[in-house]
This record gives structure tokens, C-alpha cells and sequence, in this order.
């Protein structure tokens, strides 16, 4: 197993005639982290969705620990985790029992203390029992980080964490993102709040109409 | 006419598409080959059909429409065989060959199938009195022509070629496994309900004369299929080339 | 490292998951049970009011009103998956497609039977059936016609909700693949509601069941292809 | 997993293998009506080829000529108009 968290070797992403992703090659240490930059529809979002597992890409390998994102996408979805501008609820379920299903099917032993716990954690506890569907989008960023701890992977997958939050929840995502990266988690993160994220990361891979670019 | 004249051009198409398929150099002349000996053979066919067979026993002239009805619905049925069996290549493994064939064999299909069905209209008012039946073969074929008529309706609607690649193919196996369902089915809800069927005999020269109209759409079959599969590979390659390893430059601004 | 829960435990999971979204969100349930009541109910009126007529094709009606209703449910029951992208969140939590497929199906055979439960009192009201003479094996066709119609559905509901015009595909995709299972069950109802000199309903009875083994086992190979990009 | 599905296709087959019956059960007792013999009774009339008008007996369609006319006119435009489409239609690099 190669100590490489992430390893583009040289991917594209079409959709339709579109290129999102174009020839696209970098590399990430485990255990560090990446600060993902660019305009809107640069491609950062593909690029996470492509790590993620949830898209494949058209041409090209991408290996994520080790494992071929593609042919090997059983072994690896259990390693990592995607927070997205999707949340990935069921809007008519309450936070409790969308946590409750995630941590069935990942066998969590005990579920249920555990979504209580992490509910606190995150500081939902009082609408534990309310529907998603009436939640601001500040609650549903924090559910979704919820199921992300839940599911403690090795790649933790940020799409804009910081969107959506107050001051305070931006604090905590920060530290929560530090108590991610001292456990050994390699962030890969996409913000555009360019100097928190700096903050935040060894690295820094800049997208411009899906290429690499330095940044400017 | 001896039933060995169409047969003998039967091996011809036969050698006509295996060596399309193997010798690539041949490929921009053999289905013209095959569209002109389609084009003669269907001016053949009209005098034929019209003129050269005889009567058939019960239905008289109106029997003549055999000639065509039947190739047309044959060639609906091959192209959706066809279909079928690229769905599940595809399937199988991606290919975007089996895609473009699943394609343009689901399009042809579905022109052949819609002919054919609509002559078999025109041919039941005459002997049944009544422009539509519950004939297993009628429902079956229709009910085939309306789920290919999805087929092509859901690949139009679906711009990512990969995502419209893998659910037409699967669309294009559900469909074809509800094909011989659908016509045991309405067959056996037939026999319970006692509608008439027609089994006409076939004389020497009527056999003749239907190979002679299925060699003839045959003919047409090969390059349809062929043309309709160059469009749907043109249309591919113009979505799916690599994007170039240069940046393209930023403009000035 | 290999799935911590079986594929029938995730598939359980996902069944009780749909039932529990169905049972918080009961007033599209209602508003789906008043439709085909209202379809039924249209039945009879298009007829006119020759009750021995209305009688004799009530099985039709039952089926159509169902087999109408049936393509709302599932589009509904796949929007809820598209909303939020959640059944991609399933698929990468992991949970395998496959038990997706079986626990949906499940859910939509369920929510369909149970539709199906609630038109019977109504098609007694409208129609004047006999539903007394073999219940069990009335309520055995239902099983397997909503079962049946609910195997293809789901796939092509996976394939039609994220499709452009949506509501317009489903049932341009379903409606061919469901006319056996229409006919078999139609005529099985048939014979459940009158007489059955010939004892012909075991042979629909069979039919009913080939149609739905084939379809749940083709759609158990088919779906996890749909079910995420490949 | 594989075994489970392999199960499910037999029972699958076997299940639509069974429904042969259905024929065998006659609808009515009563014998079909009048099927009529396979063996081709002589032709009404051979030696009227194209005068069916003359030899036709009852129970034989007559005339009918228009619809042949316009089945075989859909046969020659059916394959026609789709060639000229797939013509329309052509790749624009090559011409054919």
C-alpha cells in the first residue's frame, strides 16, 4: 500500500461535451491535507465527487489509498467520506433517524448512543427530532458533517465547509477539521475563503477551467 | 421462380456483410452493393407480388400484402434481436461500439416495425372487417414497437453519453425480455377468448416470392444499419475526444 | 474490507427506511389513495350506469386505477432518492445497490398492495363485486400483480427521475413491459370476482409468477448498473 | 450472491416452462369451428391468374386491390424516406 492519501495520474471528466476535469495530475501524502481553489465551475466539486467515488473519471487513474477509484470502489468507499452541497438526507426524516440509518449501514456498534452523541457534538441535540426538511442550511451542513465523523474515514472530502455557517460554526468547523487532521485524516478541502483555508493545509491545488494552474 | 434464385441471393448478402464486417477496406462499398441490389430487387418485387403470385386460396389479392407485410416485420424483429444482444455486450463490457450498433439497430427497428405493423392494419380491414385485432402477433409486435419507441425517446432525452449508454441498454434488455412474455400471454389470452386466426397455406410459388421480399429488405437492412451506425459513432467521437494537453490560452484582455 | 451488514440487512434497512419517510409524509399517501379512488370512481362514470356492465370489467378498472397510481408512487418514491442526491449518499455510505433494489422493491410492492387493500371496499361500492368467494386467492393475485408491477418500476424509475421529462418517460417506458402483467392480472381478478368454470386460475396464477422472478431477477442484475456511474 | 440468483432464474424458467396448459384446456367443449384442412384445395381458379373478379366463390375476399396498392406503396416509401433521412443525417466529414 502506497503512503499516497490521493494520487491523480493524469484524469479528465466529461460531461456531455463538456470537459469539468482535463488532464489532471497531482498527488497527497497521507495524513496531510489539500486546499482545493478556483472560480465556480472550475471543477473543484467534480474533483471531490471524483475522489469520493460518487463519479468516475472518463479517462485516467485515480488511486485513493492505494485503491483504484474505479475497479476498486468496494474496498475503498468505506475510507472515505464526502460532505457536498448535496447533503445526501432524507428531507423527510428527522437528523436522528437520518444519523440512526447511516450508522446501521455502516454497523456501528451501539448506534444509538452514538448518534446522540454525536448530535451533541455537533449541537443539534434540541431538533434531533425534527424533519430536515425544516432545517436552515447551516443544520444541514451540520448534520452532514455528523455522518462524516460517523463514519471516521481516512479521506475526509470538504466541499466548502465554511459556506452556510455563522462566525462561531466556522470556529468549530475549523477545529473539527484539526481534530480530523490529528487522528491522521487527510483533508482535502475546496473553500473559497482562500486565507482560512491556507490556515488549514500543507498544500494547495489551484483549478481553472478543470487544469491545474499556479495560483495567482 | 424456383425459391433457389432469392436463396442464392441470400448467400450473396450473407458473404456481402461477413466480409463488411472482416475486411474493413470494403467497408464504403459493399452497402452500396447491397442498396442497389435492394433497389432492383424491390422493383422485382412490386411486379412479383402483384402480378407473378398467385391468388392466395381465402383472401384473394388482399393476400398478395404478405409479400412486403411480413419481410418488413421480420426485419423489425432482427434489428430489435439485435438490439437486444448489444445491450447486453454492452452491459458486459462498456464498449461504445455495441452502444452505436444498440442505436441504430433500435432506430431501423423501430421504421420496419412501425411499417410493418401499419400494413398488417391495412391487411386486417379487408379480412378481419376491422382495422385492429387482439392477435398475439399484432399486440406482441406493437407492444415491442411502443417500448422501443421509449427506447429512442429516453436516448434522445439523455445528453451524457455514458448514463444514456447504460440505461438504454438496460431499457433495451427489459424490453426484450418482455417480448416472448408478452406474446405467450395475449397468445394464451387469446385461446381463452377464441378470436380467429388465419393459418394460410403457402404454396411453392408464394414461398418463393416472400424470400424473394425478405432477401429484398434484407438488402436494405445491411446498410441502414450500417448508415445509421456511422451517424451514432460520428456523433460520439464528436463528444468524447480527449481534451488537448495544452491549456487553451487565456484571451487578452 | 467487506460490507459490515449483509445484503438482506441493508435491504431491510432500506425497507423500513421507505416506510418510515411514507409514514411521516402521510398526507401524500392519502392524496395517492383519493386519486385512484377518483380514478375508479371516474371508471363508472365514463360507463354510465349499467351496473351489470360496470360488474363484468371491474377487474379492468381495479388494475388501470392501480397500475395510474402506480407510476405516481414510484416517481415519487425515486424523487425522494433524487432529492438531495440520497441515493448516492446510500450508495457511498456503502450500502450495495443490490439490497437498494430489493428494499425498494419491496417498498413499492408494499405501498401498492396496501393501495390496493384500501380500492377494494371502494370497487365493492362502485362495481357491486363478489369479493367474498376465494379472499385468499384475491388477495394472493394483488400480491403479485403490485409485486410485479413494482420490479421493472423500479428500475425504470431509478432510470426516469433523473432523466429530462420525467413524468413523461416512466410510464412511456413501463407501460409495453406491464401488459402481460396487466393481463394476467386482470384475468386473474376476474376469476376471483365470478365464477371460474375452467379453472383457469392457476394458470394466471403461474403466469403472474414467472412475470415476477423474471423481472426481479433481471432488475437485481440490471440495477446496480444504473444505480451509480460505472 | 450468485447462487441465489442462479436459484431465481431456474425457478424463473421452470415457473414459464409450466404454463403450457392453457391450450390444452379447450375454451368450450365444442369442437373449433371449421378449421379448414392444410391440404391446399385446389386454387379457385389457376388458370384466372388475375381475373379474380370471374373465379371467385363465396366466402373468398373480392377485390381488395387497394389496400395491396397501398401496403406496397408504404413497403417502397417506408424504405425510401428512411434512406433519404439517414442521407440527411450524414456525417458531415465524409460524403456518401
Amino acid at each position: 500500500m502506497s503512503a499516497l492519501a490521493v494520487e491523480a495520474i493524469d484524469i479528465s471528466k466529461r460531461f456531455g461535451a463538456r470537459w469539468a476535469i482535463s488532464r489532471l495530475s497531482f498527488s497527497l501524502a497521507q495524513g496531510r491535507s489539500l486546499l482545493l481553489t478556483g472560480h465556480n465551475g472550475s471543477g473543484k466539486t467534480t474533483l471531490l465527487r471524483i475522489i469520493s467515488t460518487a463519479a468516475f473519471p472518463t479517462a485516467g487513474t485515480l488511486k485513493v489509498l492505494g485503491f483504484d477509484s474505479k475497479k476498486e470502489r468496494d474496498s475503498l468507499r468505506p475510507s472515505v467520506a464526502l460532505v457536498s452541497h448535496a447533503s445526501f438526507h432524507y428531507e423527510d426524516l428527522t437528523a436522528a433517524q437520518n444519523l440512526l440509518l447511516s450508522a446501521k449501514f455502516l454497523g456501528v456498534k451501539d448506534p444509538a448512543s452514538s448518534v446522540k452523541e454525536l448530535l451533541e457534538r455537533m449541537g443539534l441535540s434540541s431538533r434531533a427530532d425534527s424533519a430536515v426538511r425544516q432545517f436552515s442550511a447551516g443544520m444541514r451542513k451540520r448534520l452532514a458533517i455528523a455522518r462524516l465523523l460517523m463514519k471516521a474515514p481516512k479521506v475526509a472530502l470538504l466541499d466548502e465547509p465554511f459556506g452556510e455557517l455563522d462566525p462561531a460554526g466556522s470556529l468549530q468547523m475549523e477545529q473539527l477539521i484539526r481534530d480530523l487532521q490529528a487522528q491522521g485524516t487527510s483533508v482535502v478541502l475546496a473553500t473559497h475563503l482562500i486565507e482560512q483555508g491556507l490556515s488549514l493545509t500543507q498544500e494547495r491545488l489551484h483549478l481553472e477551467g478543470g487544469r491545474k494552474v499556479s495560483p495567482t | 421462380m424456383p425459391a433457389s434464385i432469392p436463396l442464392l441471393l441470400l448467400l450473396a448478402l450473407a458473404v456481402m456483410v461477413v466480409v463488411h464486417v472482416v475486411v474493413p477496406k470494403t467497408r464504403p462499398i459493399l452497402w452500396k452493393v447491397s442498396a442497389a441490389l435492394g433497389l432492383v430487387m424491390l422493383g422485382l418485387l412490386m411486379y412479383l407480388g402483384m402480378f407473378y403470385a398467385p391468388p392466395e386460396a381465402f383472401m384473394s389479392n388482399v393476400g398478395r400484402i404478405l409479400y412486403v407485410h411480413v419481410p418488413y416485420i421480420w426485419m423489425a424483429f432482427i434489428a430489435f434481436l439485435m438490439n437486444v444482444g448489444c445491450a447486453f455486450a454492452y452491459l458486459m463490457k462498456k464498449s461504445w461500439v455495441t452502444d452505436a450498433l444498440a442505436e441504430s439497430s433500435a432506430e431501423v427497428g423501430v421504421l420496419f416495425g412501425a411499417v410493418g405493423v401499419a400494413m398488417g392494419s391495412i391487411w386486417a380491414r379487408p379480412t378481419w372487417g376491422v382495422w385492429w385485432d387482439w392477435d398475439p402477433r399484432l399486440i406482441s409486435t406493437t407492444v415491442m414497437l411502443l417500448s422501443y419507441v421509449g427506447y429512442l425517446a429516453l436516448r434522445s432525452f439523455t445528453e451524457d453519453p455514458e448514463r444514456r449508454a447504460t440505461w438504454s441498454a438496460a431499457v433495451g434488455i427489459l424490453s426484450g425480455v418482455s417480448l416472448p412474455i408478452t406474446y405467450y400471454s395475449v397468445r394464451w389470452w387469446n385461446s381463452l377468448h377464441q378470436v380467429q386466426s388465419s393459418t394460410a397455406s403457402v404454396d411453392k410459388t408464394m414461398g418463393s416470392v416472400l424470400l424473394w421480399g425478405l432477401v429484398t429488405l434484407l438488402c436494405f437492412l445491411f446498410p441502414f444499419i450500417v448508415k445509421r451506425y456511422e451517424i451514432a459513432r460520428a456523433r460520439q467521437t464528436a463528444a468524447m475526444e480527449l481534451p488537448p494537453l495544452e491549456a487553451p490560452r487565456p484571451e487578452a484582455a | 474490507m467487506t460490507p459490515k451488514i449483509s445484503l438482506l440487512t441493508a435491504a431491510w434497512l432500506v425497507l423500513k427506511k421507505d416506510w418510515q419517510i411514507e409514514w411521516r409524509t402521510r398526507a401524500r399517501l392519502t392524496a395517492l389513495i383519493f386519486f385512484s379512488g377518483a380514478t375508479l370512481l371516474l371508471f363508472s362514470f365514463a360507463m354510465g350506469p349499467d351496473v351489470t356492465s360496470l360488474r363484468a370489467h371491474a377487474h379492468g378498472y381495479l388494475w388501470l386505477g392501480l397500475l395510474f397510481a402506480s407510476v405516481l408512487s414510484l416517481g415519487e418514491s425515486f424523487r425522494i432518492e433524487s432529492e438531495n442526491q440520497a441515493l448516492t449518499g446510500l450508495v457511498l455510505t456503502p450500502v450495495e445497490p443490490r439490497a437498494i433494489f430489493i428494499g425498494k422493491v419491496l417498498g413499492n410492492a408494499s405501498m401498492l398492495f396496501a393501495l390496493s387493500l384500501v380500492l377494494l371496499p371502494i370497487t365493492i361500492g362502485l362495481y357491486d363485486v363478489d369479493l367474498t368467494r376465494v379472499p385468499h386467492l384475491l388477495l394472493l393475485v394483488l400480491f403479485l400483480g403490485t409485486l410485479g408491477i413494482s420490479a421493472p418500476g423500479t428500475v425504470y424509475s431509478a432510470i426516469s427521475a433523473n432523466a429530462r421529462a420525467r413524468d413523461v418517460m416512466l410510464p412511456l417506458l413501463l407501460f409495453p413491459v406491464l401488459v402481460p402483467l396487466l393481463l394476467a392480472a386482470a384475468s386473474a381478478t376476474k376469476l376471483t370476482f365470478q365464477p371460474d368454470p375452467q379453472d383457469q386460475l392457476g394458470s394466471w396464477l403461474k403466469l403472474l409468477i414467472a412475470f415476477d422472478l423474471i423481472y426481479l431477477s433481471v432488475g437485481f442484475l440490471v440495477f446496480p448498473k444504473i444505480a451509480e456511474e460505472d | 450472491m450468485r447462487a441465489l440468483f442462479a436459484g431465481l432464474v431456474v425457478a424463473a424458467s421452470l415457473a414459464f416452462a409450466d404454463i403450457a396448459p392453457p391450450e390444452k384446456a379447450p375454451p368450450e367443449p365444442a369442437p373449433a369451428p371449421a378449421v379448414v384442412e392444410p391440404a391446399p384445395a385446389p386454387a379457385p381458379a389457376p388458370q384466372h391468374p388475375m381475373g379474380i373478379e370471374k373465379a371467385v366463390g363465396s366466402g373468398v375476399i373480392q377485390g381488395g386491390w387497394e389496400y395491396v396498392y397501398a401496403c406496397y406503396a408504404l413497403a417502397v416509401i417506408g424504405v425510401l424516406g428512411y434512406g433519404a433521412s439517414l442521407f440527411v443525417r450524414r456525417p458531415k466529414e465524409q460524403a456518401s
